[in-house]
């Protein structure tokens, strides 16, 4: 276990493995990274080897700590989750920042203020599990203190109220945005506005078009939202109002290319 | 020594004062749901203590106040002075969960609005029954909105005041997006492997199938 | 006559006594095993009635009590002294037992309120699992709060009502430690600096370094 691991185990351990039980031992601590809550909690815990106040902590030493223990996964031919190779490759990187004399050309962060930050984000979260724990332990209702028991039941006036979550809205909203996702493919006949439709649709409407209308507006109900359903829509009412125009019923306009396709009642 | 043990021991042993003993019978009355015997009362209690002596002093305590200890048969409740029953009509609400219809067309109306009974079924696959959005205007979570400028100029519908209320949303655009509510593992986890959704990618840019069809909708 | 007619009148739209206000208030807190807030209550009184003032004298009357009134957010409630809490085992609900991760993600909800999803795994250092969120909402100890006014706009969450009655906390002002974290500076919203590993990260520019020295990190 990496809590129970003094410096002088881990050093010894980089040296190789010469007993079956060290590496048992070994492996032991590799497969306990299952316990931790990813590598900002491996590291948190790695601190505590160091026994100093997370604001004095020595990030350099943790960073060696933590790149020895990634070695020795691999030594084992153990494989680590991304998250812990993506934290090791940061330190590495932290690490030459921190030993090699700054380079006054490069850009960002000096390894200073990044150790910085990464010590203000142990002490934080050390600082988050101690008040969850400070939470938690508090006299809390239904278990130190209680609500009452009985609540009145007068029952002078029944009236029925109809409640919901905002939890229930959701979980609605969602059950019906996904549904189609996971439907058997099948052609859809629903989502198709024929053209015989869109024509009996625009000779009961053009009566109304004295002025010129975008035919977009002739769309029937319901088949403006769905994108499918409104490609349908658009080409059959597009081909009706061209039958039309054929029949000198109405005329058309458009004003440009893409421009909005204009349509009139042709008196 | 041994006096000291004899002390200790008299003193674990001996009842608690009657003022305590009647916080205790105040409390375990207020908490539980049924009246409570005499008995029940002293065998919760610490060893030696006399419920019925702590309960006369309750008893008087609570005379002519907004609550009173009152004797069921051999057992004891605290009951709402009777004279105040008129401030327990709210109590008696009976509170039904809404039908999922209503909850799915309540959504649709939310997340969509305006929106006309036409999109509503488009949306949902199937028709929306009358009653659904009777209830709903009953309620006054939804009402009529602005007709649509298309033809046949169909009515809409839109959440009011009191649905946020209710829901505890400033306004409707605080509503969470389609892939936030994946995230938040609120989806029924049906998706194909491929299709899920990876952790830490829900607030950019990913989102922008709901996120663009939502504000377009709430855009006047 | 008129006098008279003036008289009746005035005692018509006079509010009750303070000490009957009391009492009735005293009686819809105890009917109720929620918290009532201070405009229900009202709402109920009859016109011109102060329940503030009444709930200040109902306060102190039951200090030291074994009942006690407290105040949860914006309503009050009548809760058994904790120090009886050994008597109740009968009413004692076994609450779901939560998982670490979910004690952790609550308190930083509780502490950096209203935080986002992406805040809550940079303090962590680890992805929010889909049903922890999940069911601190199902317990209704958190609930979605304003969207963020950064790019993206994401949700917040934020603690409840039934949060604070839970853990008998007046406000969330009252958290333990508070104080201190503020004044240590770790519940200042620092941005992550340059290169920092962040979870699920998943935009270019913040991930070039530990792209590079991973693939160094690879190279044997």
């Amino acid at each position: 276990m990496v809590r129970a691991m003094s410096e002088d185990e881990f050093n010894r351990q980089e040296h190789g493995f010469d007993t079956v039980s060290e590496r048992v031992a070994a492996e032991a601590l590799i497969v306990d990274v299952d316990g931790y809550e990813g590598p900002l909690d491996l590291l948190l815990t790695m601190s505590r080897t160091q026994k100093v106040d997370l604001r004095k902590i020595s990030v350099l030493e943790l960073a060696r700590q933590y790149l020895s223990f990634v070695d020795r996964a691999k030594a084992l031919r153990l494989e680590l989750a991304a998250d812990y190779l993506v934290m090791a490759a940061w330190l590495a990187f932290l690490k030459s920042r921190l030993l090699l004399p700054p380079d006054p050309t490069e850009e960002g962060p000096s390894g200073e203020e990044l150790a910085a930050h990464l010590a203000f984000q142990l002490e934080r979260l050390q600082a988050m599990r101690d008040v969850a724990a400070r939470l938690m332990a508090r006299d809390r209702l239904g278990r130190d203190f209680f609500a009452r028991g009985r609540t009145e039941d007068v029952t002078r006036v029944r009236k029925l109220r109809y409640t919901a979550t905002l939890l229930d809205l959701m979980q609605g909203y969602a059950r019906i945005r996904t549904k189609d996702e996971f439907r058997p493919y099948a052609f859809d006949r629903e989502a198709l506005f024929t053209l015989e439709q869109a024509l009996e649709r625009m000779r009961g409407l053009i009566g109304f078009a004295g002025n010129w209308t975008d035919i977009a507006g002739y769309l029937p109900d319901g088949f403006t939202h769905d994108p499918a359903r409104r490609r349908s829509a658009t080409a059959s009412t597009f081909a009706a109002a061209l039958e039309l125009a054929k029949e000198g019923k109405v005329e058309l306009r458009q004003s440009g290319v893409f421009a909005p396709v204009e349509l009139r009642r042709k008196d | 020594m041994s006096q000291d043990t004899d002390e200790k021991e008299q003193s674990l042993f001996q009842a608690p004062p009657v003022a305590e003993q009647e916080r205790m019978c105040e409390a375990m009355l207020f908490a539980s749901a049924e009246p409570v015997t005499l008995r029940e009362l002293e065998a919760r209690m610490p060893h030696g203590c006399d419920a019925a002596e702590a309960l006369a002093h309750l008893h008087k305590r609570y005379e002519g106040r907004g609550v009173l200890l009152v004797r069921v048969g051999d057992a004891w409740a605290f009951r709402t002075a009777p004279d105040l029953g008129f401030l327990m009509e709210k109590e008696t609400v009976e509170t039904r969960k809404l039908s999922r219809a209503a909850i799915e067309t309540l959504a649709i109306i939310a997340y969509h609005q305006p929106v006309t009974r036409a999109e509503i079924e488009e949306i949902r696959g199937v028709s929306v029954s009358r009653g659904t959005v009777d209830q709903l205007l009953e309620m006054e979570w939804i009402r009529f909105g602005r007709r649509k400028m298309t033809p046949g100029r169909p009515v809409t519908f839109v959440v009011t005041q009191e649905f946020l209320d209710h829901f505890g949303l400033e306004n409707a655009r605080d509503l969470p997006g389609l892939k936030e509510l994946r995230a938040a593992g609120l989806l029924e986890n049906r998706a194909p492997i491929g299709a899920m959704p990876q952790v830490g990618d829900g607030d950019a840019d990913s989102d922008e199938a709901p996120q663009t069809g939502q504000s377009e909708l709430f855009e006047d």
